[in-house]
């Protein structure tokens, strides 16, 4: 029961802080929405058995990338849209698509799930699933690889971010 | 989930808690004190015997201030701030262990709110969210002075984050544990300043830097910036702030304690004892450095994080790696 | 353990060639000599161990193959990237090694003031291993791989000072000239794999004696094709113009690739590929014939050469046809014999010839040389023996080889082709003691300049020097004893050439130890001969010789301008080809390939023009688009 | 926990919603920052989906998956925003339909 109701919890605050960043006007309160939305992710995580994961996300999310979004739009101070949303037909057509995405997305989850409408039961899991050690290990081994492709990655994109920053515009 | 649990569990947080509360006064009286013997003074001795009741008399004061807001602040925001400086250092202390298990009423209790396994990770990450606190409160104000410092705290305190952690990463190779209360367990023989002295003291001054302690108090830098991101802040609010960075401090001691100090292990007297003498230590050192050092500058500050510290830490994690992978 | 490091004598010079290429101008001269000689040295040493450990198997077993990967699988095409090791390539591979390592210590001397340290022993690693690649392939392809390498290295080595115009036009006609060689022997390797459907050795060769008959038209044209690209790579009749002016390179470059190891990749092939020429007896005939009448043509051009590296060239060219005699013979283990030996003195005779030059600050005119015997004495008797030894005189390494060639000739080519072959070794004796006598006896014809600058080489030149003047003195007894049947060398190369036994060419005359004795007494009274006109030439009558060249002056031009070979390609060949090139850009490829490619490229330009119209430069629009793709496909792959 | 789980489904359905919101962002906003945020939003969205399937599965892989999704976010926070910050360096401006140079 735990997990349900905690479930519940979480993904309310989800989309409404998911919907409240979209929205908002003023782009720091956007950017701490969007702070509201992986913490509450953050703790599906916890419930999906991916402590690892969670902690991560809020180190690395919540407390790096996002701090990062934070000083961008202090430094630019840009002030709320006027107005708010594309002009014109885009917008429509925007929404319009979204929505047949989301009616697709459903589709698919609805259609691909258990026998005769019944969602998939759970699975047990093993007790060290999704620990850091466990994580470590196949990092490790099966995906050292992409592992270490994402740290050139990385480290492309801060010599890429300092360049950037640092040149001189006319 | 039995009910005991849930008991047990709020006596602990409301024990962490009441600690805190009471400690932090005790905290500002006796840096105040030292300071003052230090600098020749006497320090504060009207309230109370020493002066020991001071600390709660300013508290009353602030309680009775008038609450200003600036006109243009963001007021949620502003209101949001303070409350989540104290919050994550509040969270931080959950995981630390204060001692061994007890036994009350035939129940094994551990000495820690919360055992996590990935303690060490929470504590960084929670320090991280610490930072919000901090920038918020320097934009929701809507004024230069505490803007500018938010962003210096901020920056500040994300590049110190990182040694801080990478440091941390070298006692987590040895130990194969992210939990505080495993890496306790195994400083059973040797405390782990022994091997892992230069990642101590690359942990130390990130911990002072992470709390905008001086040398490092480059956001409330008065002479250049008032002060900093609480300029605008006052009465509740303010002593919030204050609150929450002696909290800091002590989750940083704490940490400094549980993971290179052994933690609550000491012969004679019970483990709390322990705990709370190595933590007053801790503590008196942060008071002795503000007593000692002059500020840094801000390009100095940012310059010794990123091209001592940072490589520093790196070297030591190589070095430890290489170690730990040789001697298996 | 030798044999398994067997992938190492190649790799090693490889490291080398890689490490001085890469870090070239970086590093200090002594750590460039360290990488670039203690790789082929040490390349050396476990050559020596393999020859060690093939040595201890019992002969029928001393092939040994190392594979290394697959290189190429297409299909029904398979090639390994495969070291073999066995008789024939563990003497080449000695060879390579042993002469090669000597020649990269010399060089650390030769070329010590050089701007391009690095680069040169980078070219030279690399050579190495390329030759090594050639003469330890496993297949046809490696082999092929290995032969174009060492190409590209000769030609690298040639225009090693690119700066001077000569130097990096000889090059260029190196390599144009080898192209012509190594399509006849890409052809051949088609053919091979068109006929086996592989390019492996083992493979192509035990079945090449059951799939073809004696004598068939395909066994001749694999034979002639495979002896088009020997007679490109060793400077035969009549690709043999590039070999004389290759020796624009540095002299242990000449040493090295243009004496003793690369221009004798053909006579390996072909002793390698000796089942198809056994198939074949016309292509046989014509292996020794152009043999033969490249010995004997270049050497008369080397009689009358004032340059001393042309006449070494002419004298290689000439050495290289008497190879290429004993294999058209039959008797290609006399081949190989001879082209050991001549390895080791004709490099030294190339070393000592540097050693000369490096003396006289770089003069190359043999008339401005002469009674240098004081001078240079190491130089001096290491030369003369080098000397003797190609002229074949008892008991130095050239009589041997030499004779055994002449011996086989005799035997199983006829008197006619002996008696050409006795001709060629006066005239080798004769202009060889002529270089001798110009260069170190009789009076001095130095400079002033010159003369002041006269030493003697560095220990690290007259080192390598000293050890191949022992080679070229006891190696011919590698054969010991020489007389047929019991020859040493012939019995180590026996399992290579088993097959030949009963293929090969019936012998003219039966073989008799007293003719075998008589023949050699004759070509032995015959080289000194050669050494007596010589000396009678240039020592005792200098004049005679300015003489002897007014009274046949048409002769004497013939020869002297090497018969106008060159201008006769340049006129018949060269130059209606270039004509023609020319005609060919102008009309097809600027108009027609030019106007497709342009003309496809401004359509292309044209419709982009409308296609840009779509581009509105707003991001969301490009988002957009981009989600209607989205949607498209979760839609697709939802309802599927 | 065993079957008494909350169903997978259930958490690909949050992922959709979060996923379908992130896009309108991207769609309809025109703030490059919030267009920004939004696309993480919809990073996390798929994260989310990742998770809730390893878990389903009983195979970390999935984990893993969040672990370079998030380099790569961060990656392309880092540039994206140093792009961001050098725009309105030049154009006093953050919002995308000002900026309208994409185009050949």
């Amino acid at each position: 029961m735990g997990e349900a109701i905690l479930f519940t919890l979480f993904s309310l605050s989800a989309v409404a802080f998911a919907l409240g960043m979209v929205f908002r006007r003023n782009a720091v309160h956007c950017a701490l929405h969007l702070v509201g939305v992986l913490l509450s992710l953050s703790g599906m995580f916890v419930l999906l058995h991916a402590q690892f994961i969670a902690a991560i996300q809020i180190l690395v999310y919540a407390g790096a990338i996002m701090v990062l979004f934070l000083f961008v739009v202090m430094l630019l101070n840009v002030k709320g849209e006027t107005p708010l949303l594309t002009p014109g037909a885009a917008k429509g057509f925007g929404f319009f698509f979204a929505f047949i995405a989301f009616v697709e997305l459903l589709w698919i989850v609805v259609s691909q799930g258990g026998t005769e409408g019944e969602p998939a039961p759970v699975p047990a899991l093993p007790p060290n699933f999704g620990s850091p050690a466990e994580i470590g290990k196949i990092l490790y081994t099966t995906w050292l690889f992409p592992f270490e492709v994402t740290s050139i990655l990385l480290m492309i994109a801060v010599v890429g971010a300092v360049v950037l920053a640092k040149r001189k515009f006319a | 989930m039995d009910a005991a649990f849930l008991i047990e569990s709020a006596v602990k947080v409301l024990i962490v808690l009441g600690f805190v509360l009471l400690g932090v006064p005790l905290i500002v009286w006796m840096e105040r004190k030292v300071i003052g013997h230090m600098q020749d003074r006497i320090g504060p001795q009207r309230v109370g015997p020493f002066g020991l009741l001071q600390t709660i008399a300013d508290g009353i004061k602030l309680f009775f201030k008038e609450d200003l807001i600036p006109g243009q602040a963001d007021r949620v925001v502003f209101f949001l701030a303070p409350a989540l400086s104290v919050i994550t250092a509040f969270v931080a202390l959950s995981v630390v262990p204060f001692g061994d298990k007890v036994t009350v009423f035939g129940r094994d209790v551990p000495l820690h709110v919360a055992d996590v396994n990935v303690a060490i990770l929470w504590v960084l990450g929670t320090t991280s969210m610490g930072v919000y606190g901090i920038v918020l409160g320097g934009w929701a104000s809507n004024s230069k002075y505490p803007l500018l410092g938010g962003l210096r705290s901020s920056a500040q305190m994300i590049s110190y984050e990182l040694a801080q952690g990478i440091s941390l990463v070298s006692v987590i190779l040895m130990t194969g544990t992210l939990s505080l209360a495993g890496i306790v367990a195994q400083q059973e023989h040797m405390w782990f300043i022994v091997p892992q002295f230069f990642a101590f003291v690359i942990f130390l001054l990130c911990g002072i830097a992470e709390t905008n302690r001086a040398p490092f108090d480059l956001p409330e830098a008065e002479t250049e910036l008032v002060a900093g991101f609480h300029t605008e802040y006052s009465s509740m609010k303010f002593a919030l702030y204050f609150l929450a960075e002696y909290a800091n401090m002590m989750v940083v001691s704490a940490v400094a304690i549980s993971v290179f100090f052994g933690g609550w292990r000491g012969p004679f007297l019970p483990p709390v004892a322990w705990f709370l003498i190595k933590l007053s230590l801790f503590l008196f050192f942060f008071v002795w450095l503000r007593a000692t050092f002059p500020r840094l500058r801000y390009d100095q500050l940012m310059a010794f994080g990123w091209k001592v510290l940072l490589p520093a830490s790196l070297l030591n994690l190589a070095v430890t790696a290489v170690v730990v992978a040789l001697t298996g | 353990m030798g044999l398994t490091l067997l992938w190492l004598v190649p790799l090693l010079p490889l490291v080398g060639a890689i490490l001085n290429g890469v870090l070239a101008g970086t590093l200090p001269r002594k750590m460039v000599s360290a990488i670039g000689v203690g790789s082929v040295g040490l390349s050396f040493a476990i050559a020596v161990a393999c020859f060690g450990d093939l040595l201890a198997l019992p002969p029928e077993s001393r092939r040994v193959t190392q594979g290394l990967f697959t290189w190429i699988q297409s299909g029904d095409f398979h090639a390994e990237v495969r070291y073999a090791l066995d008789p024939l390539g563990a003497v080449m591979m000695l060879v390579v090694t042993g002469v090669g390592f000597l020649i990269h210590v010399y060089s650390t001397g030769y070329m010590g003031h050089e701007k391009a340290y690095g680069r040169y022993f980078s070219y030279l690693n690399l050579f190495t291993f390329s030759m090594l690649t050639l003469v330890l392939a496993d297949n046809f392809l490696l082999m092929f791989l290995g032969w174009e390498a060492v190409g590209l290295c000769s030609y690298l080595l040639i225009g090693f000072w690119y700066q001077r115009p000569a130097a990096a036009e000889a090059g260029k006609k190196a390599f144009v000239v080898n192209r012509i060689g190594d399509w006849g022997f890409l052809l051949g390797i088609f053919l091979i794999f068109v006929t086996f459907g592989s390019v492996d050795f083992a493979t192509v060769f035990t079945q090449a004696p059951q799939r073809l008959a004696v004598g068939s038209a395909v066994a001749t044209a694999i034979a002639l094709l495979l002896f088009l690209g020997a007679t490109g790579k060793s400077a035969q009749l009549p690709l043999y113009v590039w070999l004389p002016d290759a020796m624009e390179g540095p002299t242990p470059v000449s040493a090295l690739i243009h004496a003793a190891t690369m221009v004798t990749a053909g006579v390996y092939m072909v002793a390698r590929c000796h089942i198809f020429y056994l198939l074949s007896p016309p292509a046989l005939q014509v292996v020794a014939i152009v043999g033969i009448l490249t010995a004997l043509f270049a050497a008369t051009i080397g009689l009358v050469q004032n340059d001393i590296k042309r006449v070494l060239a002419y004298s290689t060219i000439s050495q290289l046809g008497y190879m290429f005699v004993g294999c058209g013979v039959g008797a290609f283990a006399s081949g190989i014999f001879h082209l050991m030996t001549h390895a080791f003195f004709k490099a030294l005779l190339f070393l000592g010839a540097g050693s000369v030059i490096h003396a006289l600050s770089g003069e190359q005119d043999l008339w401005k040389m002469g009674g240098l015997k004081a001078h240079l004495p190491w130089t001096h008797a290491t030369f003369l023996i080098a000397t003797l030894a190609i002229a074949g005189v008892f008991p130095f390494a050239g009589f041997f080889s030499k004779d055994e060639i002449l011996y086989q000739a005799w035997l199983r080519g006829g008197p006619l082709l002996w008696m050409a072959g006795v001709i060629g070794a006066f005239m080798t004796a004769f202009y060889m003691f002529r270089l001798y006598f110009l260069t170190f006896q009789g009076r001095s014809r130095v400079s002033e300049e010159a003369m002041h600058h006269l030493h003697e080489s560095p220990k690290s030149m007259t080192g390598p020097l000293m050890i191949l003047a022992v080679l070229s003195v006891i190696g011919g007894f590698v054969q010991v004893p020489i007389l047929a049947g019991g020859q040493r060398l012939d019995q180590f190369l026996e399992p290579v050439f088993a097959d030949a036994v009963d293929l090969a060419p019936a012998a003219h005359a039966a073989s008799a130890a007293g003719a075998e004795v008589g023949l050699m007494v004759i070509s032995l009274v015959v080289a000194l001969m050669g050494i007596f006109v010589a000396y009678k030439f240039y020592v005792a009558d200098p004049e005679l010789p300015r003489r002897l060249a007014e009274q046949m002056r048409g002769a004497y031009r013939l020869v002297f301008n090497k018969y106008w070979v060159d201008e006769i390609y340049e006129s018949f060949v060269v130059q209606p080809i270039y004509q023609g090139s020319v005609r060919l850009w102008e009309r097809f490829d600027a108009a027609v390939i030019d106007g497709a490619v342009n003309g496809v490229g401004r359509q292309i330009e044209r419709g982009a023009e409308l296609l840009r119209l779509a581009q509105t430069g707003y991001v969301q629009v490009y988002a957009l688009i981009l989600t209607l793709g989205a949607v498209v496909l979760i839609g697709y792959l939802a309802l599927r | 926990m065993g079957s008494m789980g909350v169903p997978t489904e259930y958490y690909q359905l949050v992922a959709a919603l979060l996923f379908t919101i992130g896009l309108i962002g991207v769609l309809v906003r025109r703030s490059a920052l919030i267009i920004f945020m939004s696309i993480e939003l919809m990073l996390n969205a798929v994260n989310l989906s990742f998770v809730a399937f390893s878990r389903q599965h009983g195979q970390m892989d999935g984990q893993i998956f969040v672990f370079f999704v998030m380099a790569v976010a961060a990656a392309e926070v880092a540039v994206g925003l140093a792009i961001l910050v050098a725009i309105f360096r030049n154009r006093e401006t953050a919002s995308v339909d000002e900026v309208h140079l994409l185009k050949g």
